[in-house]
């Protein structure tokens, strides 16, 4: 029974930190159609926040305004000088992401060494719930990640920013005919996911290994969980992490971790190869 | 052309040369790289000719290098029982890469990102198990001890083996993309959905370019084994998939020497910095930046600049077409039936209850208000639209869950509303292509003399329009859009098809323009003794070309009859007018 | 391309122009030895430290006259990236700068490409923790065994720790699977059980399902052999859900690095078995360490046993090049077997082409590890049979 | 009285290629001004620059004595002027609500009550994605959003391409009823009917250069035809 329930809240707990990590991605990706492959890169930054605010003395809390200000202007500058020139060619933001995530981590190692940098834990300790000892940080943790992608989707509901965003990049000519400054929108909500996947850092860096090369770690998955989930919704991601997470953690818990993750990369090509619809395509 | 196949030669001169003017280690190190750019080759011939990118390639190099390892193990010098084993090398990644393109782009057109991320997910699918079955693989550490080619020494005159193989290749993919498939694999990336309506299997040409791909790369593989003795699963995985894309795109994405420059360049600048400068990996990626963002094409694209300065392009001339293309059969009386046919999308009733039947030839024309499901009925009819209820048959065959290729290849031409045509090939090349449309064989794809094919009816194009011949040469993309129509119009008749859909081809036109389109559509329908079904509000036209009307309402035939009888339908009368330009 | 050959073609004319200067101290030239160590990828977390150890051999070696009376000039080359650019780097040392010896700090992969390239025409040692069962011609190991790491230690801490239901966990490659092979056996002699096995993937960063098992399975002691980030996240998530209090956790590679991305409050009950910690307090390891600061600086990467073993590389080469009385591979092979040296990990004797030396048991405390017990001059196990 | 937009000795093109050449016009409210001229002479050319959707290489363009020539396009729109392309009219992903409402905050329907009754198969389609409708469906949902803006000119290329007669007449209907609310129009169109009825002015153009301009009279539609003929 315990055990049941330990799996079960490892599942939840999976499947959120997921949706999390993916979320800016889902927005870089999903609505952009920029594949970028240096959103692990914009976690790292995150989690530096945190490392930095510590050896400053100075509580978790603030490495939050930290990350967002980091990210922000690393994001604008990277939007300015190298994606908006690649907004139509979705294969060339991939290669030159990918020299960015590079240049990123050679930065970070420049500055800051390669070796691990331990963060403090938040809430050590556990707490019970049904029975199980469960870690205090985790719980607190899903409880921030269940408002925030609340006030997220009420705000996506009733926001046609959405339709904004998809408006300008399938038709970015007639999107500027009816007053929308794509420059401006594009700008902005490549800075958001990236803000997005640094604040993911902040959150998980008591939690996971922090050093400049953790960044390939949540890239891949997160692909994987959108083209799963289908670009562009907010339910999407959700599904998508749940199916990536589920598999991973149910078949890891029946028979063995690699068996997991080959069970997720299965998955993701047999949803790629026969669901790709719902998912929109872009030449 | 003449500059680059005397570059190509002294390239390969100066290849042959260098363990001589340098030593056998640079050789040694610039075999290597040659060997990767051998992958390059293939990624370039599917991502920069076909459209499509695939990611995942060090699979099928890690399957060739592992199979070519076991084989040098297990042969143990033994070339009777070596040959077979190194030609599966290459044969077996091909075939996996054949059928997995297969099954996927017969699911999905178009060069999303889809296709690559399954190839990413594949090789690391690849890494994983090459990882895990270390029974076979030896494991993380590696299938160690290959021996070499008998014969070669790995450090010595396996050299020449990699410069001869990349040469052959080289050469290969030279002839290749002049042939009709090479064409054809261009006219996919461009415009996949047109090229289908020719008849063409865009899913079999892709998946065939992708199968030639893993085959090169299979090759390549193999090379790989002998010369570096041990194969490890970092030859199947995500890293160096991303590297051999990267060396493509830094060489030059559409072009053949492209990757091997690339591969080369890279290779040894990394090899260079990697000792001297200890954040070398951050100049590498700089160089990925500013490649995409200033020269997309690559350092080829570069070279090919510079070239263009130095000498002015050659002229526009179209080419010499000596020989007839096989001759169409004539075919009997047409045979088209629309048996209650409804199309639903949620609420929406698209098609409710068409129903109609052409059984003479001649053009009909289909008129109706705006929503009325004209081009749906045409969409029904080629395999854009799944049918809810109902049949489609022409000349007594279902047309219903068709694909539109194979709707192309029961002998029905379809031309759009838009004018679409391969905007980066030469209008002589979009001739071509609807020359070859249901008449090519597979192996006319792989032959040269399609390209100087001719029809009668080619010539009586040309004379009506003559952009069509003297600009022959220029690309399509580059003709206004009056022109654009007419090459579309001309490309969609030439298939010589027994039924042809026009959907507005007078859309854009001026008056005059228009003119001149009602005149061709009339002499050559007739001329062919073809069936055609024109889409069309301009009622002037609908009076001038066509002896027999439809009426479509609500998606419904509402009338039919000659172009009197309808007009004076009092159900007609209530819903449309019609009216002239 | 044409650019970089003209280059290196002007380079190479310029050494020779200068050749006729040495030509008198011929005999004097000194010895290239090449050293490997992976300044690029996973590994190149422990390329400045060992390029610091390396570095500081040079300096004692050739301020005490260097080997066969002449200098050591280390050369450096990034081995940190795949098999073929390992190859590519070892053979540009070995026949460009002809490096006359080699000492390698990096994965079994890349040894396994450096053996098939040198094929014992070129003496190389290879310095790092690994699997065991090395015995190619011309290559000497110095690094710890499973056999040395496990065949005290699982004893010592059935007796003193109360381990007696095992579960094992590595990554999934040659070096966990041939550890935990060695592990078996040495549990079951030690009357203990094993509860579980399990291999993760190298992109492995959610360890929930493992830690479940391990719970469910009653284990009271966990062996791991995951490496770098694996490890410091699987024992993060270990110590958040408050097992240490009830599990204990022997490790045989984790090093200084790990145990700093661990956290000293993640680290109760967690044990390290190794030939090498930073802090052991024997006068030997305090004077190198003492030597490894002053020369680079309290700053300078950490010390661990990774990167302090290719300072021991350079001094097992001298040890052998001294009795052999040559370079040359044949005579190395000769004189190889009992060849020892005194070192900061203690006497290290050669044997089967392996090391019998002193191996340390050391629990984390705080930020490093504290020495809890020194299992003298242990064997290699049999390797070359 | 000034005119509501004057363009002096515009010039632009694609790249390096120059399509239009020196084009003066004026447009005033209340009237609509129509541009003829075969294809491929720089007619969407010059309302692409006039739109601000292709940057100028010379010349001015100034809506109510405001200088327009530094404005991006979204800028222009939001000044005062309303555009609807000949080709890629509407949002084909998104519905078709979405395509009438997602540049307004509102999300509000209601400016489009006179359209829908005119146009009725839109609102009845509402949540249907735009990318399902026919061609000249589209050019006529492109219409009532260009319409429904309330922007002083308003350029429409090509409106008619594809529309059925009815619906042309009625695309008629409207443009004089906005023109006699003081609204302008710049409409490029090949369709004489519409121009017939509606156009107050025509400018004819060559190789990117006017040619030829007529105010309203009987023969207008006889005058243009001959002159297209050339």
């Amino acid at each position: 029974m315990d055990l049941i329930l330990t799996n079960g809240m490892n599942l939840v707990y999976a499947v959120a930190t997921l949706a999390l990590i993916a979320l800016g991605l889902a927005v870089v990706f999903g609505l952009l159609g920029v594949m970028n492959m240096a959103h692990g890169e914009f976690v790292m930054l995150g989690a530096f926040s945190v490392y930095v605010t510590q050896q400053a003395g100075l509580p978790m809390l603030a490495a939050i305004p930290l990350a967002i200000a980091v990210c922000a202007i690393v994001g604008y500058l990277v939007e300015w000088s190298i994606v908006r020139h690649l907004y139509s060619r979705p294969f060339d933001t991939l290669l030159a992401t990918w020299g960015l995530s590079i240049l990123m981590r050679k930065l970070v190692e420049a500055g800051f060494g390669r070796d691990y940098k331990s963060i403090d834990q938040v809430l050590p300790g556990t707490v019970d719930v049904f029975g199980i000892a469960y870690p205090s940080y985790r719980l607190l943790l899903l409880a921030v990640i269940a408002i925030f992608f609340g006030l997220l989707f009420a705000w996506y509901r009733r926001s046609n920013t959405g339709a904004r965003i998809k408006a300008m990049v399938s038709n970015p000519q007639l999107a500027a005919a009816v007053g929308i400054d794509t420059a401006r929108l594009a700008r902005m909500t490549f800075v958001f996911g990236v803000c997005t996947a640094g604040l993911a850092g902040v959150a998980l860096a008591p939690l996971v290994r922090v050093e400049p090369y953790m960044g390939i770690d949540y890239l891949l998955s997160s692909f994987f969980i959108l083209v799963v989930g289908g670009l562009g919704s907010l339910e999407g991601l959700l599904i998508g992490s749940s199916v990536i997470g589920g598999t991973d953690t149910v078949i890891s818990t029946l028979f063995a971790k690699t068996s997991g993750y080959m069970a997720v990369l299965l998955i993701s090509i047999l949803f790629l190869w026969l669901r790709p619809d719902g998912l929109f395509s872009r030449r | 052309m003449a500059f680059s196949r005397a570059a190509s030669v002294v390239a390969f001169a100066a290849l042959l040369a260098v363990p001589v003017v340098f030593d056998m280690f640079t050789a040694y190190q610039l075999g290597l790289y040659l060997i990767f750019g051998m992958v390059g080759q293939g990624i370039a011939l599917c991502w920069g000719r076909a459209g499509f990118l695939p990611l995942g390639q060090a699979l099928f190099f890690g399957m060739g290098a592992y199979i070519a390892g076991a084989a040098l193990k297990s042969a143990d010098g033994n070339l009777v029982l070596l040959a077979p084993l190194l030609v599966l090398a290459i044969i077996v990644p091909a075939l996996l890469a054949a059928l997995v393109g297969l099954l996927v782009f017969n699911r999905q057109i178009g060069s999303g990102p889809y296709f690559s991320l399954i190839t990413l997910a594949l090789a690391m699918l690849g890494f994983q198990l090459a990882n895990s079955a270390d029974t076979i693989t030896g494991g993380f550490n590696g299938m160690t001890g290959i021996p070499g080619l008998p014969g070669f020494d790995s450090y010595g005159n396996l050299y020449f083996v990699v410069v001869g193989v990349l040469a052959i290749v080289s050469l290969g993919l030279f002839w290749l993309l002049k042939t009709p498939f090479g064409v054809l694999l261009s006219a996919t990336a461009q415009n996949e959905e047109r090229l289908q309506f020719f008849g063409f299997s865009t899913s079999a040409l892709k998946a065939a370019a992708f199968g030639i791909s893993a085959g090169l790369a299979g090759l390549a593989g193999a090379l790989y084994a002998p010369h570096q003795g041990i194969v490890t699963p970092q030859s199947v995985g995500f890293l160096l998939s991303a590297e051999f894309v990267i060396w493509t795109a830094v060489g030059g994405r559409a072009s053949i020497a492209g990757p091997v420059i690339g591969a080369v360049v890279i290779g040894f600048l990394a090899s260079e910095l990697r000792d001297t400068f200890r954040y070398w990996e951050a100049v590498i990626g700089l160089i990925f930046i500013v490649t995409v963002l200033k020269f997309p094409q690559g350092l080829i694209g570069l070279a090919e600049l510079l070239k263009r300065r130095l000498s002015k392009a050659d002229g526009n001339t179209a080419r010499i077409r000596d020989i007839n293309a096989p001759a169409r059969e004539a075919g009997g009386a047409p045979a088209l039936a629309f048996e209650d046919v409804r199309v639903t999308m949620g609420p929406v009733r698209i098609l409710d209850g068409l129903d109609f039947r052409i059984n003479r030839p001649g053009i009909h024309a289909i008129i109706g208000p705006n929503g009325a499901g004209k081009t749906s009925a045409f969409n029904a009819m080629t395999g854009r639209l799944p049918l809810t209820s109902g049949g489609i048959s022409w000349r007594s065959r279902s047309l219903a869950d068709l694909k539109p290729f194979q709707v192309a290849r029961t002998d029905i031409s379809r031309k759009f509303q838009i004018p679409s045509v391969f905007p980066e090939l030469s209008v002589d090349e979009n001739l071509d292509i609807a020359l070859w449309a249901n008449r090519t064989g597979v192996s006319d794809l792989f032959s040269m003399r399609p390209l100087r094919w001719r029809s009668d009816l080619y010539d009586t194009l040309t004379e009506r329009f003559p952009f069509l011949k003297d600009g022959g040469g220029g690309i399509a993309g580059s003709l206004s859009l009056g022109q654009r129509q007419m090459l579309d119009f001309s490309m969609t008749y030439l298939t010589e098809a027994r039924l042809v859909l026009l959907d507005e081809p007078c859309a854009g036109l001026s008056a005059s323009e228009t003119g001149a389109m009602i005149d061709a559509i009339a002499a050559i329908n007739s001329d062919l003794g073809s069936t055609a079904i024109i889409i069309e509000h301009d009622m002037r036209v609908v009076e001038r070309l066509s002896d027999h009307v439809f009426v479509m309402h609500q998606g419904r035939l509402l009338a039919e009859g000659d172009i009197a009888a309808v007009r004076a339908n009092p159900d007609v009368k209530a819903v449309y007018s019609g009216g002239t330009k | 391309m044409e650019r970089r050959l003209f280059i290196k073609l002007a380079g190479s004319a310029a050494a020779v122009s200068a050749l006729p200067a040495f030509g008198t101290a011929l005999a004097a030239d000194p010895v290239k030895v090449g050293v490997l160590l992976p300044q690029s990828g996973p590994g190149g977390l422990f390329g400045p430290s060992c390029e610091n150890a390396a570095n500081l051999a040079v300096a004692e070696i050739n301020g005490a006259g260097g080997i066969l009376g002449r200098m050591i000039e280390p050369v450096f080359a990034d081995v940190g990236g795949p098999p073929s650019d390992a190859n590519q780097a070892a053979l540009k040392l070995w026949k460009g700068e002809k490096v006359e010896a080699f000492v390698g700090m990096h994965d079994s992969a890349v040894r396994g490409a450096l053996t098939n390239l040198f094929k014992g025409q070129v003496p190389y040692i290879y310095t790092p923790v690994y699997e065991g069962g090395e015995c190619s011609a011309g290559t000497f190991v110095l690094g710890e065994t499973p056999a040395q790491q496990l065949e005290p230690v699982i004893p010592w801490m059935a007796a003193n720790k109360g381990a007696s239901k095992w579960y094992l966990i590595g990554n999934d490659y040659n070096w966990p699977r041939d550890t935990n092979a060695a592990a078996k056996g040495y549990i079951e002699a030690s009357g203990g059980t094993v509860v579980g096995e399990e291999y993760l993937p190298f992109t492995a960063d959610n360890f929930d399902s493992n830690l479940a098992k391990i719970k469910s399975s009653g284990a009271d002691a966990v062996l791991i052999t995951l490496v770098g980030g694996a490890s410091v996240g699987f024992n993060r998530a270990f110590a958040s859900f408050g097992l240490p209090d009830t599990v204990v956790r022997l490790g045989t590679l984790i090093e200084e690095n790990t145990l700093a991305g661990i956290g000293a409050e993640n680290s109760k009950n967690l044990f390290s078995s190794a030939g090498y910690f930073a802090n052991i307090d024997t006068p030997a390891a305090t004077a190198f360490s003492d030597a490894y600061h002053g020369k680079f600086g309290a700053d300078a990467a950490a010390l661990n046993s990774l990167g302090e073993s290719c300072y021991e590389g350079l001094k097992l080469l001298q040890a052998m090049a001294e009795k052999a009385g040559s370079l040359d591979v044949a005579e190395l092979e000769n004189a190889a077997e009992g060849t020892s040296y005194d070192g900061p990990r203690g006497r290290a004797t050669m044997s089967e082409r392996h090391v019998s030396r002193d191996i340390f048991l050391a629990e984390a405390d705080g930020a490093g590890f504290k020495v809890v017990e020194t299992f003298p001059a242990v064997s290699a196990g049999r390797n070359c049979s | 009285m000034t005119s509501l937009l004057r363009v002096d000795g515009l010039a632009g093109g694609y790249g390096d290629v120059t399509v239009v050449r020196d084009v003066s016009l004026r447009v005033d409210g209340g009237q609509a001004v129509f541009l003829a001229g075969r294809n491929g002479v720089g007619k969407s050319t010059l309302v692409k620059l006039i739109a601000g959707q292709l940057a100028a290489t010379g010349g001015t363009t100034t809506l109510d004595g405001r200088d327009m020539t530094a404005l991006p396009q979204h800028g222009r729109r939001l000044h005062g002027i309303g555009y609807a392309p000949q080709e890629g009219v509407v949002f084909d992903d998104l519905s078709i609500l979405d395509n009438l409402t997602l540049h307004y905050p509102d999300r509000d329907l209601n400016r489009y009550g006179d359209l829908f009754r005119l146009f009725p198969r839109i609102e009845e389609r509402l949540q249907q994605m735009a990318g399902t409708l026919s061609g000249g469906e589209k050019k006529i949902l492109s219409f009532c959003r260009a319409l429904a803006e309330d922007t002083p000119l308003v350029i429409l290329d090509e409106p008619s391409e594809g529309v059925q007669p009815e619906n042309i007449d009625r695309m008629a209907r409207v443009i004089l009823d906005q023109k006699a609310r003081g609204r302008a129009f710049l409409v490029v169109e090949q369709n004489l009917t519409l121009v017939e009825d509606a156009a107050d002015h025509v400018y004819l153009l060559d190789h990117g250069e006017c040619v030829f301009e007529t105010g309203r009279s009987n023969d207008l539609r006889e005058d243009l035809s001959k002159r297209l003929q050339i």
